[in-house]
């Protein structure tokens, strides 16, 4: 595998690694303020694609307008909606549950993820869907040395949007109040509620910022791949969620360098083996780095008190 | 209402067998040493304390004895070897017992459950015999619950047998802790602050209970203690730390006089 | 020890035969119609069941069979092999005779145990795997090909017409796909072309780029794929924008509407015949088009087939009993749209074969030079 | 702000909420995507979503006027030991009674195929309760234990010819050494990241045996698994080898109910063994020490209780009975194949031992139950099984957190020394 080969692997590699990122802060954000897994996050995700899907579908069929409106539209729409879904979520099946032991939230994540997973497939039908070719085209195309090394436009917009939003996030949650009040929710959350924070208010907003990216995500990459299905929250959710725990989970940059991570080495594990064993090298690889590094690799490790 | 062996108590502390000895322990933390330089001896059926402010690493050092830190230097001497560094579970059934600062009980677990369960060393947990509920099984059964009646008795905890650990009263969850430890024929118990958040008429029972473990079941107490009048009573000898090193050692009238205890406890009057 | 067990039987069977009542004389023929109502497929369960759906109609109008309406039971196993037991005992315990599938070959073999052992006959026209006839099953009949036929047709085309420098087959690790890609294999590699890559990719999966990268780092120029259409539009695509120019080759579970647009152009599949363009068939087109159905899907007129079939055999055994009905199959030809159709022992259609089609990128096909 | 009872505040109130509404229901409820042949079309049916932004407006409108003020601080309950039920064993024989008479009425004949997957959930909620319930330890990968069971007694059967009964014990000590297998490596974890290896341990076992073909038949799975036999009978409708079956013992003809009734016997005999063992198990020294580790690990140690012991038992006897449910599911259905061992049957089985409560072996049962007859009940609207489904996960730990019957502590008469 001489080196262009290597660089569209890496190519690749990063951009896959984009996808799970994109889909891995909400896990990361949510269990580091309130500890807990959201298991209906790959759903949030599968809702974005579909409201984006819809309002394409919509306005595609009105009047012929150009593929960028299109494409800002369904963004809009879809940010729009899941950021209820997502608050919903968090107000009806987590809110309630707040004080019980750490078991039955993650049952009830569970069940809200079966539950909107169904919820789609009932209403939307459970085929596959075809998203319309909106993104075409290449950012580059070159050929080194006889072999083609190229970037589709979709998934350049998938890294670079997936980089803007990180850095947003990171900025907003260093520097301004709500910031403020997420990381010190995230370090003691009944001590940040004695001194004055609006708790619920803060769990709504990591929701929130969650669906936010999970719904540009799920746009972006329904636009890519163009074939969404009730299902495919699930297994991108479980992905992301592993690429959470490979950086760190709990810390934004984590979950940025566990996805890339993540992409890279599902690449180059297909790249070298059957294609059909990258998932047991994802997984291996999460079992080895939690029994080296139980909190991740950016995470902070948890001193057990005696 | 002595009735332990005469000669062991009055005879001079220095010939009394030492129970554990430690040499400089030192226990770092990162950049910070939080304990450094602490050597002292325990001798059977003493009642021995450490006494200092808070953050002096009293409960450092009961963690490097009872194996929930390893210290980074200095030996710990027990029946003859050196037993730093070793896990808990294994010093416990040598005979090494503690309680906590703050209690940590069997929660949802009945009183005598938590008794039960502390005897799982010297119960019979063949898996087989327990299946078929063998008379071997049953006896070792029976043994276990008598023992733990009596440790009811003890600490008057019978009424609330069947209630859950959590939902005792402060005072009662404390004596039940050190009953649990008591079940398990300690040679040294380690007590973190037992009278901590006790009224006046408990932290006088818990006196009382002291001094009857040291009597009746002839078992060496270390003791961490924030209540003076207590400890100045109770114990044989006492070590005063602060900031992680030693400043005093001796019997209670000696610290009590010592003008660098007196200084640590009260603050210089500023000049 | 044996008395005790003899009398305990007994009263269970006492009591047994008090609660079960059967209804035994139904005035209807009932046929269960096991296919994916639901899940990724489940386009193909439209396509045999319109058939099926026609089929029965029109034999319903004509009287029906030995002065019995036929009844269909629609049955949903999604496709998935959990599913498809659960759903063959329940057509056994209907005391359902007669079962017009089920739609894919991966869920048909643990159902096709259930209703050896239960005696009931099966007729598929969509499952193509070459185990379902490999078993010694009396009472199983496919009016399809099987892929031990499909295989060696695409495998001769690509060999003697495609002729492709550097060849890769790849398929969904599923039985049908897993499949149909080993029997081209078996017949590349006889006529004395070895693929250069032979891989599985995990069914559901979204991203094959690296995949792709490999093929083209390999120089293949042309790539086979055994599999249903799901995982075929999106490795389409992905193979475009990254630029591999290679010909696809898809088996008939590749040919549906859905597959369509630039990416599709220029696809080769190997398809039954297309007997919508049959004269003889025009009746039929006719009224699938008036129910707005695509009469050239791959299941439409293989589905009707199997109904007329299975009527035709029901009526020339003059019973309803499986094994009669079975024998009758074994032993007649029949004439239906598919043609004359004879079946080998093992229940195969002899005569059927696969003509290799282009597919376009609005999803029409044209017969390939 | 709630604080303020200004009209111009309830409706501003109302007025979010409907819009909040209105942005939940319209774009999925009201537009429906469907595929017709002419590719991707978009109907709309807004009746639902405009009946549901009415109601939360009104709703809200009315709200402050009727709400009564709630209580800020849930007061824990206190919870009083009942005394042991007197007739305890009366009750369980008039349990066992009806377990054995119910295949015979007729609702229970219908029922057959959920009955016996009920008695399969039963045997590997009861395994998960030890790890789960009494441990404390989040296992979210219990389906590899139940593959292992399945797997064990398919391939034992295929390649050497075992019958059920010969395979059964093989199969569980199997699925008890990767129980000890996963245990070693995560003693040191604990809580999520003790679930979250778990889980990825669920899903390496699901794509090994997906992708090891020549082992284990990859995707296809492994068919033609015999049936178990009843006191020495075959049970299936032609004895497979040279045996006899109990029908023509019993001078009966074949009715394939028969075939579930007798399966469904052996499933009831697996679960009242399992009962009896692990209820024996959580009254012994080891049961204890299990509830001793959930509620706090330190002060086992402290105590003398080696912690990779008890965890090590837990995981293994846990992951045993799992292996006997895989391989009667093996048998009970006659094929085995990988994807029916995915994440979703782990969140399941831990669903059960959620929802009927966590160390309560008489609630974990009845969880089980209740969970696979209710897709049952929802026959007619099928696709909206899983919908239920997930709704009452989600309730239940709402209004139930403890579960459907939890556990009592057992009274323990002191000797009156």
């Amino acid at each position: 595998m001489d080196f262009p080969q290597f660089l569209q692997q890496l190519i690749n590699g990063l951009s896959l690694g984009a996808i799970y990122a994109l889909i891995a802060i909400g896990y990361t954000m949510v269990y580091g303020i309130i500890g807990m897994i959201n298991f209906a996050h790959g759903e949030i995700y599968m809702i974005g694609a579909y409201i984006g899907l819809i309002t394409i579908t919509a306005i595609g069929t009105m009047f012929g307008c150009p593929a960028w409106l299109l494409i800002v539209s369904a963004l809009a729409m879809a940010i729009l909606v899941t950021c209820c879904y997502g608050w919903a979520v968090e107000r009806f099946a987590y809110r309630p549950l707040r004080g019980s032991p750490r078991l039955v939230p993650l049952i009830s994540a569970i069940g809200m993820s079966i539950f909107l997973q169904n919820y789609i497939a009932v209403l939307q039908t459970t085929r596959d869907l075809s998203v319309p070719e909106l993104i075409t085209g290449h950012l580059f195309s070159f050929t080194m040395d006889g072999f083609n090394v190229s970037m589709s436009n979709s998934r350049a917009l998938i890294l670079i949007v997936t980089i803007a939003l990180m850095a947003t996030v990171t900025i907003y949650i260093r520097s301004t109040r709500m910031g403020r009040a997420c990381r010190a929710c995230s370090q003691d959350i009944r001590m940040a509620g004695l001194l004055g924070i609006d708790v619920n208010k803060v769990i709504s907003f990591t929701f929130i910022v969650g669906a936010f990216l999970a719904a540009v995500g799920g746009v972006l990459i329904g636009l890519s791949i163009n074939k969404i299905n009730p299902f495919i929250g699930f297994v991108a959710g479980i992905k992301a969620f592993t690429a959470a725990v490979i950086g760190g989970i709990g810390s934004i940059p984590g979950a940025m360098l566990g996805g890339a991570l993540l992409g890279l080495i599902e690449t180059f594990a297909s790249a070298f083996l059957p294609t059909e064993y990258k998932d047991i090298v994802a997984f291996s690889l999460l079992i080895l780095i939690l029994l080296i590094r139980p909190s991740g690799l950016l995470g902070r490790p948890e001193v057990e008190k005696v | 209402m002595i009735t332990a062996d005469e000669t062991i108590l009055t005879s001079a502390r220095e010939n009394r067998p030492t129970m554990l000895s430690v040499h400089n322990l030192q226990m770092r933390f990162g950049g910070l040493s939080a304990v450094d330089g602490i050597n002292f001896h325990v001798k059977e059926k003493e009642i021995f304390a450490i006494i200092g402010p808070n953050g002096a690493g009293k409960t450092t050092v009961f963690n490097c004895i009872s194996g929930f830190y390893k210290p980074s230097k200095g030996e710990i001497v027990y029946g003859g070897n050196d037993i730093a560094g070793q896990p808990s579970h294994k010093l416990a059934r040598k005979g090494i017992v503690r309680t906590f600062q703050n209690v940590r009980l069997f929660r949802n677990m009945t009183v005598v459950e938590n008794l039960l369960v502390a005897q799982h060393a010297q119960l019979n947990t063949n898996l087989l015999s327990g299946l078929f509920n063998t008379s071997r099984y049953r006896v070792s059964e029976q043994a276990a619950l008598s023992r733990a009646t009596f440790w009811l008795n003890k600490v008057r905890l019978r009424d609330v047998a069947n209630r859950e650990a959590g939902n005792l009263s402060y005072g009662q969850q404390r004596r039940l802790e050190i009953a649990r430890c008591m079940i398990t024929h300690p040679k040294l118990l380690l007590l973190d602050e037992p009278a901590a958040g006790l009224n006046p008429q408990e932290t006088v029972a818990l006196d009382v209970l002291i001094r009857d473990l040291r009597e009746t079941c002839g078992v060496t107490i270390l003791l961490i203690e924030h209540d003076m009048r207590l400890v100045m009573e109770i114990s044989d000898c006492i070590l005063v730390m602060e900031y992680g090193q030693p400043i005093a050692e001796g019997t209670p009238e000696e610290v009590k006089n010592n003008p660098r205890v007196i200084q640590a406890y009260l603050g210089a009057a500023d000049e | 020890m044996k008395a005790f067990i003899f009398k305990a039987a007994a009263f269970f069977c006492g009591l047994l035969a008090t609660t079960m009542t059967f209804a035994q004389t139904t005035q209807t023929i009932k046929m269960a119609v096991p296919t994916a109502l639901t899940g990724p497929v489940a386009q193909y369960g439209d396509m045999h069941r319109a058939g099926v759906r026609l089929a029965v109609e029109q034999v319903n109008e004509a009287g029906g069979i030995l002065g019995k309406k036929i009844e269909l039971v629609e049955l949903d196993d999604a496709c998935e092999p959990k599913q498809s037991p659960a759903v063959a005992n329940k057509v056994v315990n209907d005391g359902i005779k007669f079962v017009l599938g089920h739609l894919c070959s991966g869920a048909f073999k643990p159902a096709a145990q259930i209703y050896n052992e239960n005696d009931v006959l099966m007729v598929t026209s969509t499952a193509t795997t070459d185990e379902l006839s490999t078993y010694g099953y009396k009472l199983f009949f496919r009016t399809i090909g099987k892929d031990g036929q499909q295989g060696p047709a695409a495998g001769e085309y690509i060999v003697k017409k495609a002729k492709p420098k550097k060849l890769a087959i790849i398929h969904d690790k599923q039985t049908y796909g897993q499949g149909v890609a080993t029997q081209v294999r078996k017949t590349v590699e006889s006529l004395g072309m070895k693929p250069t890559i032979f891989e599985a990719i995990n069914r559901g999966d979204t991203d094959y780029s690296a995949m792709i990268t490999k093929m083209k780092q390999e120089g293949i120029d042309f790539v086979y794929y055994g599999g249903y259409h799901p995982e075929l539009i999106v490795l389409l695509k992905q193979a475009k924008d990254l630029a591999l120019n290679a010909t696809w080759m898809g088996p008939e579970g590749a040919a549906v509407p859905d597959v369509k647009g630039e990416s599709a152009e220029g696809l080769l599949v190997t398809l039954p015949p297309d007997f919508s363009k049959e004269p003889t068939n025009a009746k039929i087109t006719e009224a699938f088009k008036a129910k707005n159905q695509d009469p050239s899907g791959a299941f439409m007129m293989t589905s009707y087939a199997a109904v007329q079939v299975l009527t035709d055999a029901i009526k020339g055994a003059n019973s309803e009993d499986p094994f009669k009905v079975a024998d009758y199959l074994h032993h007649n030809k029949f004439k239906t749209v598919l043609g004359e159709i004879e079946f080998t022992p093992q229940g195969d259609w002899s005569t059927a074969r696969f003509d290799i089609f282009v597919w376009h990128k609005d999803a029409t096909k044209t017969l390939a030079p | 702000m709630r604080g303020e009872t200004g009209m111009h505040v309830v409706v501003k109130d109302a007025v979010i909420a409907a819009l909040v509404t209105a942005l939940l229901t319209i774009p999925l409820i009201g537009l429906r995507l469907n595929v017709e042949s002419t590719g991707l079309v978009l109907r709309t049916e807004m009746f639902w979503p405009l009946t549901a932004i009415l109601v939360v407006f009104f709703g809200r409108l009315i709200l402050p006027f009727i709400r009564r003020p709630t209580l800020p601080v849930k007061i824990p309950t206190e919870k009083i030991i009942p005394k042991i039920a007197e007739y305890r064993k009366v009750w369980l024989g008039a349990l066992l009674v009806f377990a054995v008479t119910l295949p015979f009425t007729p609702p229970g004949g219908s029922m057959l195929t959920g009955l016996t997957m009920a008695m399969i959930y039963m045997l590997l909620a009861l395994g998960l309760n030890i790890v789960v319930g009494y441990a404390g330890l989040l296992d979210l990968g219990h389906a590899a234990f139940y593959a292992i069971g399945a797997y064990t007694y398919a391939l034992l059967n295929q390649y050497y010819g075992l019958s059920f009964w010969q395979a059964l014990p093989l199969a569980g000590i199997a699925a008890g050494f990767f129980g000890i297998v996963l245990g070693f490596p995560v003693l040191r974890l604990r809580g999520d990241y003790l679930a979250i290896v778990t889980l990825g341990f669920g899903e390496i076992v699901r794509l090994l045996l997906n992708n090891w073909d020549s082992l284990t038949g990859g995707p296809d799975g492994i068919t033609n698994i015999s049936k178990p036999t009843l006191f020495g009978w075959e049970i299936t409708r032609r004895a497979r080898g040279e045996g006899e079956t109990l029908w023509q013992f019993l001078g009966v003809d074949f009715v394939n109910t028969y075939q579930l009734i007798a399966l469904y016997f052996i499933g009831l005999l697996l679960v009242v063994v399992a009962v009896i063992v692990i209820d024996r198990l959580s009254k012994m020294p080891v049961g204890r020490a299990w509830e001793a580790l959930r509620e706090d690990e330190i002060a086992c140690r402290s105590l003398g209780l080696s912690p990779t012991m008890i965890k090590l038992t837990a995981f293994s006897l846990g992951s045993m009975f799992a292996g006997f449910a895989g391989a009667f599911y093996a048998a009970y259905l006659g094929s085995v194949t990988p994807d029916s061992f995915a994440f979703i049957e782990s969140a399941i089985i831990l669903s059960i031992v959620v929802l009927g409560g966590m160390g309560s072996q008489r609630g974990v049962l009845l969880a089980a139950l209740t969970l696979t007859l209710l897709p049952e009940f929802a026959r007619d609207f099928a696709e909206y099984r899983m919908l239920i489904f997930g709704l009452v996960m989600v309730l239940m730990m709402i209004w139930r957190p403890q579960g459907l019957w939890p556990a009592s502590r057992r009274r323990v008469e002191l000797p009156t020394s």
